[in-house]
């Protein structure tokens, strides 16, 4: 593996770049190589420089200070395009599709294929599509409109359209952050495959595993600075969590014992959500209970429907739903968000952008945001208990902003997530359901994450977490439940549990008990 | 880095001031007569309707809507306190007439015009029309039942009771620019500094997260589109006094002037950014340029090429900081 | 061709259709004009809708199609614009429907069957006329327009101004548009009285902004030395002036106009006649203090 | 799954087909003159104007944008043409006159009217105007030049040549039908066959992919407004033919008639959603209306309430299918 890389050829480099944003210094004399037919790994800290070194080196931004070379000749990028056009391809950490255009037109999107009079021969765009596809994640059909795929479905598509570019570099900023474990298998064969046809690849992600498991090499970034960039064959998880943190890092998980004797807070009986237009519904007779002072874990692969069990539950799909549901034994079925949060129902949503967070308001403003009836004084906000309140999260739970008025926009994504978390938590919920927590997040974030759960489970909330990331459950959960196609599939002690049940129980048809499925997503009629 | 921000976001704001006291200082130049005591209070009260108006456009604007119908609501609900002065309504089968004294019709026409608003919010949220077409919908039914109430014809002769709303004056100030003044400092207070004010800007910032806060989203807009509807019957009640009439077609075309003045004022059309203030500087700013056409007595063919000029160059010149990148 | 057939052959009982197309109904003048000759086609036995074309003379092309397919037989019409309607008028009589114009003139002598209209022009002159007079030949005045992009406008100012531009002491300060809109009239005016405190009269082109302009006046305790001039012989108008507010309006007759039309519409369906005149003039008159007490609201008191 | 969906978007396309259809049943039974060839050719001549402005609409609504100049660029364009036919250019100092021909003054205007979208084009893009402010400026700067151009006259007389375009028929069916037709198609294949047409359901799907997918965003929005000027300058001439008359103010308003078929057609307000077909459905729904409440003799003030009326439950039978939480 290694040792091709290390004797081709400089592709790309950039020398001595400099980046800075109003009061950020986001690169600082970076230094950065790709070699032909490598896979480089860039890892580091949220806000460490990543993304912004990758838009530098791929024309989508441009540098204050400092050289990019391609094949050794200075070259600038005017835009992405002339780029691409030199072979240099980007797959975005934010997701970067057309909704409402089809599968294979975001792929082919500025470089379509055409007929002599100019009209685009969509027959063979599909095709071609399809044939890239394959390779990748075959139930796809390219000629679905993008917003219809789940988001792992998308950010293939993203993929398949750096590749179908025909590119010599391909950067790609957290490809795996929402696609399933059997995606990423399929995502690294064909990084592999494109790895011996001689194209390099640059790799940021915050699961240090992954690269260490597909990169040649990895560079650390660290504020803005380039730290190292090592062999990977001579790196291990410390050594790279060290080169991240400036320092060793204790334990990565958190877990205290559940508490003893708590009565049970949420139950969930046969809670079924039909799907629009279609038969087999999206949560199919799900029952579990949870007790105070318990964190309980849902594991599944994408698409398993545990958002929508947890949606359904906030009251989200009232009119869709059937079953039971109590909060601390009182029969309780919401109609809307508004009543589940009055019942002690928190929810941290999956998507913190677009569920959790109004980006441009501040950061007191969006954890105020849930009761602002505690904000007032003779019935006027007061600007000082906002204050206070928000202060007084920052500290809990140690939120890096240089003040509660800083637009959260502004903030890293762990930093956004402790928003979203100080927002609920505003409340004070009996039961709160986190669904993937921690996606995005670099270690040290996700750790403070992991210490206010522990922190809250000890306080004798009732704590649901959902997440697609096996270690993080069976680091935290006391117990953890398995869901395939809607349906509960397993459920464990934490002394039970380990990767190859849970993963048994979460591949459609291969876990026992679970009813022979028909394959896949593409099964309901 | 915070005080950078905030420095750069009280600029941003001043910039549409800029504008203004450009355009002040060049009329002053033009026209000696523009900047005088009497020409101020004058523009004002021009303004005054304008701002009523924009009020409501604004909240309704920061709630990620917009409202097409503010003009016919004007004209329905002045129309319907002018024909409940002057005529009484009679019940026959009860063997009555009612007569409304001009308090009380004052009161119909308000709640007219916030009926109209809440009519407007509930199409929205529960038929999930789109506000533009919802409020389009409105526009046309509202102006055609103040035909029908009018039967065409405007309703005048009002009385002193009633006039007083539009052309008496309260310590040298016009009732209308009181009212005005009074409704802007309320929803200042309303939109910065009350609950439902910071979920107007929630759910034009982002609907869907403010849902999952456990918000009534839908309740919010009723709330908004009712609010501009009501407002859109002040700004009725105080033209119409001030004509001592209720005419079928006032209002006609006057969204378009309620959003131009919403905008330039800085308020962003996607919704949850902009300030009630902002855009009282917008209505200032078309009162000034209609004013001032007319002070220097530009010719009416030139009028509409100069005011669509200076709008332009207006918003551009405001645009200006945000298009660096 | 087989509308023709079915209303000449087929059902003799059901009334024959008459439309009356209006301008606009924007303007309580226009309202009483199209209310006017419905109401009197439908008292001689017609069944009579009225059209508004909300002064877009392509809305009023709309109109004439439709009225056409649906198979009316006459139309009483009040043209949006002298030019731009004669296509619309043309096309109707040559589908075989009369057409009577009414009010608003069509600057074409064969197109329609015949017009009925209110001298626009002269009407002014006689305007000018006393307002020359009642100025004593001296003095400024500010002159408020109707809307830029109608012909009335024009036809209006030109024909004061054909009199009043003769006199050297009577200088115009300023001349604006009001849109033949009441609350524009006011706004604009009150922002010329800022310039120009020291004025003697104020000519419009309408009623409308006679109001306006009055109103203006009146708040800026002005309306006793500055004169108003309108044009229309609206109620409100006329009502001022027997209460002295307002100098002089010229009336024009939309009623008799109306019923006219109606009448000569009649003679053509049910009597046959066929050579009507093609210009027949409709007196419009001077209103003033002089002779206020035989006018009322849009005609001669009854 | 995917076979289900796409019947499921096709049924969704149908829906506003479906409110045509029924509105046609219910008209053929109240009026035995609906339903007849001579009536429906009428309609579409009466949509064909309508039909010319929405196909630009629909474009630059699909890029995410708004035009509200249309209406004036219509009346300038036409005003153009009809003053280029009736009278000659003196050019002083080269001692010549200019006189176009027919075709000359045609082409003339349609210069005009896609020189006046490109300003667009370039204050939205180059100055960051928004659409809304940059194309309201539009509004009135081009309803002024008209105004100065005809000082306030109407343009007619512009003989039999010209006249071709707007009243005569071929095939027994009207010119305009058949200019609109033909642009229906060659924009239906613009935007479903070409790359121009896929760029723009792109800008106005997601700006930013399109840019970083080295896309030129800021071209494709200038053509887009371009277009939709050009096409505004069609329907002026249409319309001018028609009326053998250029009227200053044709067209004012016709914004907002516009928008109501491109969103009663089912284009999203918010880009990058809709079609061409779905706003010929809207136009034909606004002009069956038109027709049919005047062949069931509604009386002009109930027109309103009722056209209102009909807009609402059209979107809101439209939407029903979204409704779901
Ligand atoms: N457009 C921008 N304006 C201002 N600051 C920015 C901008 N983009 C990035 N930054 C700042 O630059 C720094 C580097 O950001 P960058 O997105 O490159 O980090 P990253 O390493 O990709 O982080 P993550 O792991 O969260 O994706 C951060 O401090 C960020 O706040
Ligand atoms: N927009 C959509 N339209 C139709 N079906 C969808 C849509 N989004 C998701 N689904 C389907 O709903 C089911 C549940 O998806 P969902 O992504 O919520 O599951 P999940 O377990 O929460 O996984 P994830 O970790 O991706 O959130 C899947 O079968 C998926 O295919
Ligand atoms: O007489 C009428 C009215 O005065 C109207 O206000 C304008 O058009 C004229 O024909
Ligand atoms: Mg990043
Ligand atoms: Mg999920």
């Amino acid at each position: 593996m290694i040792q091709s890389a290390a004797k081709s050829h400089v592709v790309l480099a950039g020398e001595g770049i400099v980046k800075r944003y109003p009061g950020v210094l986001a690169l600082n004399q970076v230094d950065f190589d790709v070699r032909a037919g490598e896979v480089h790994g860039l890892i580091g800290e949220n806000g460490a420089g990543k993304s912004t070194l990758m838009h530098i080196l791929a024309g989508a931004n441009r540098a204050d200070e400092g050289v990019i070379r391609l094949e050794g000749k200075p070259v600038q990028f005017a835009n992405p395009r002339e780029a691409s056009d030199r072979g240099i391809a980007l797959v975005h950490q934010e997701l970067n599709l057309v909704p409402h255009l089809s599968v294979a037109e975001n792929i082919f999107l500025g470089r379509e294929l055409v007929s002599r009079i100019g009209l685009i021969r969509s027959r063979d765009q599909n095709e071609q599509c399809r044939r890239l596809l394959t390779d990748l994640d075959d139930t796809i059909d390219p000629r679905t409109e993008v917003h219809r795929l789940r988001v792992g479905q998308q950010q293939v598509v993203e993929i398949a359209k750096a590749i179908n570019s025909s590119a010599r570099v391909i950067f790609m900023d957290e490809p795996t952050s929402a696609i399933s474990d059997q995606e990423v298998e399929s995502l690294f064969r064909l990084i592999r495959s494109l790895r011996d046809a001689g194209v390099s690849i640059v790799y940021v992600s915050h699961k240090l595993e992954e690269l260490l498991n597909i990169s040649d090499r990895i560079t650390v970034l660290r504020d803005g600075q380039l730290v190292e960039t090592v062999e990977t064959a001579c790196a291990d998880r410390h050594s790279i969590v060290r080169l991240m943190v400036g320092r060793k890092l204790d334990d990565l998980y958190i877990h205290s014992p559940a508490l003893p004797d708590q009565p049970e807070r949420l139950r969930v009986e046969s809670l079924t959500l039909a799907r629009k237009h279609a038969r087999r519904p999206l949560v199919d007779g799900v029952s579990f209970s949870v007790r105070g002072g318990e964190v309980f874990g849902i594991f599944g692969l994408m698409g398993a429907g545990r958002t929508e069990l947890l949606e359904s539950i906030f009251g989200l799909h009232p009119r869709r739903m059937t079953g039971n549901i109590a909060i601390d034994s009182v029969n309780s079925r919401f109609t809307s968000p508004e009543q589940a949060l009055q019942s002690g129902l928190g929810l941290v949503p999956e998507d913190r952008k677009h569920q959790g967070l109004i980006l441009g308001m501040s950061v007191e403003q969006n954890i105020s945001l849930s009761n602002l009836a505690d904000m007032e004084t003779a019935g006027l906000l007061s600007g000082r208990r906002e204050r206070d309140h928000a202060q007084s999260f920052v500290e809990q739970f140690s939120i890096r902003t240089p003040n509660v008025t800083q637009p959260v926009r502004a903030l890293s994504g762990g930093n956004q997530q402790k928003v979203v978390l100080s927002k609920v938590l505003s409340r004070k919920p009996g039961v709160l359901m986190l669904d993937e927590p921690t996606r995005g997040i670099d270690v040290s974030a996700k750790r403070e994450i992991y210490g206010l759960i522990d922190r809250l489970k000890q306080q004798g909330i009732a704590i649901v977490v959902v997440s697609s990331e096996l270690p993080e459950l069976l680091g935290i959960a006391d117990r953890i439940m398995v869901m395939c196609e809607g349906r509960k599939t397993g459920e464990f002690e934490r002394s039970a549990a380990n990767e190859e049940v849970l993963m048994r129980a979460a591949v459609p048809g291969a876990a026992t008990g679970n009813e022979p499925v028909e394959s896949n997503h593409t099964t309901w009629q | 880095m915070r005080d950078k921000e905030q420095l750069w976001q009280q600029a941003s704001r001043f910039q549409s001031l800029l504008v203004l006291v450009l355009m002040i200082v060049a009329m002053s130049l033009l026209s000696d007569r523009f900047l005088t005591q009497a020409n101020g209070l004058n523009i004002m009260r021009q303004i005054s309707v304008n701002v009523c108006l924009s009020i409501g456009m604004t909240m309704v604007i920061l709630s990620g809507g917009i409202d097409l119908s503010v003009g016919s609501v004007l004209a329905f609900s002045g129309a319907i306190t002018a024909g409940l002065i002057k005529s009484s309504i009679p019940l026959p089968w009860l063997g009555v007439e009612l007569q409304f004294t001009t308090w009380g019709a004052i009161v119909a026409g308000l709640i007219v015009g916030l009926s109209l608003g809440w009519i407007n919010g509930q199409l929205i949220t529960r038929l999930k029309i789109p506000p533009f077409v919802a409020t389009l919908g409105m526009l046309s039914i509202a102006r055609g039942m103040t035909m029908l109430w009018t039967k065409g014809f405007p309703i005048t002769g009002l009385g002193d009771g009633f006039a007083i709303l539009g052309t008496q004056s309260v310590l040298g100030v016009p009732t209308p620019v009181w009212i005005a003044g009074g409704l802007v400092g309320v929803f200042v207070l309303l939109t910065k500094k009350t609950r439902v004010g910071r979920y107007i800007y929630a759910v034009g910032g982002n609907e869907q997260t403010t849902r999952l806060s456990g918000l009534n989203v839908n309740r919010i807009k009723v709330i908004v589109y009712t609010l501009a509807g009501a407002l859109s019957a002040v700004a009725g009640l105080i033209m119409t006094s001030r004509l001592d009439s209720a005419q079928p077609n006032a209002g006609a075309g006057y969204e378009l002037d309620s959003i131009a003045a919403v905008v330039i004022g800085g308020t962003s059309l996607s919704g949850g950014r902009g300030t009630i203030l902002g855009t009282v500087i917008g209505c200032l700013i078309i009162g000034v340029l209609n004013s001032g056409l007319v002070l220097l007595n530009v010719s009416p063919f030139w009028q509409q090429v100069v005011k669509g000029g200076v709008i332009l160059v207006a918003v551009a010149i405001d645009r200006m900081r945000e298009s660096d990148d | 061709n087989t509308t023709t057939n079915e209303s000449s052959s087929g059902k003799a009982k059901e009334p024959k259709r008459i439309a009356v197309i209006v301008s606009t109904l924007n303007n309580p003048w226009f309202v009483v004009l199209g209310e006017t000759a419905r109401d009197r086609a439908v008292e001689l036995g017609y069944e009579a809708n009225m059209f508004d074309s909300q002064n877009d003379t392509a809305k009023e092309a709309e109109h004439f199609d439709n009225v056409v397919a649906a198979g009316y037989s006459a139309i009483l019409f009040n043209p949006t614009d002298a030019d731009g309607s004669i296509a619309n008028v043309k096309r109707a009589t040559e589908a075989g429907l009369p057409v009577f114009c009414i009010d608003r003139e069509i600057n074409s002598t064969d197109a329609a069957t015949a017009q009925l209209l209110s001298d626009n022009y002269s009407g002014c002159v006689d305007l000018g006329k006393y307002f020359v007079e009642k100025l004593g030949e001296k003095g400024k005045y500010v002159e408020l327009l109707g809307l830029v992009g109608d012909n009335n406008t024009w036809n209006r100012s030109k024909g004061f101004h054909s009199v009043v531009d003769r006199y050297e002491g009577l200088e115009m300060v300023a001349q604006q548009s009001a849109d033949f809109d009441r609350n524009k009239a006011l706004e604009v005016m009150e922002s010329i009285l800022q310039s120009h405190d020291d004025i003697n009269a104020v000519f419009c082109g309408n009623d409308a902004m006679a109001m306006g302009a009055y109103q203006a006046l009146l708040a800026a305790d002005k309306a006793d030395q500055v004169k108003v001039f309108g044009y229309d012989g609206s109620e409100d108008v006329v009502k001022s002036i027997s209460e002295g507010k307002i100098a002089a309006t010229v009336m024009q007759y939309p009623k008799v106009m109306a019923q006219t039309s109606a009448e000569y519409a009649h003679e053509y369906l049910a009597n046959g006649k066929r050579d009507f005149d093609q210009k027949i003039p409709v007196n419009v008159d001077l209103v003033s203090q002089e002779n206020i007490d035989d006018f009322a609201g849009y005609g001669k008191k009854e």
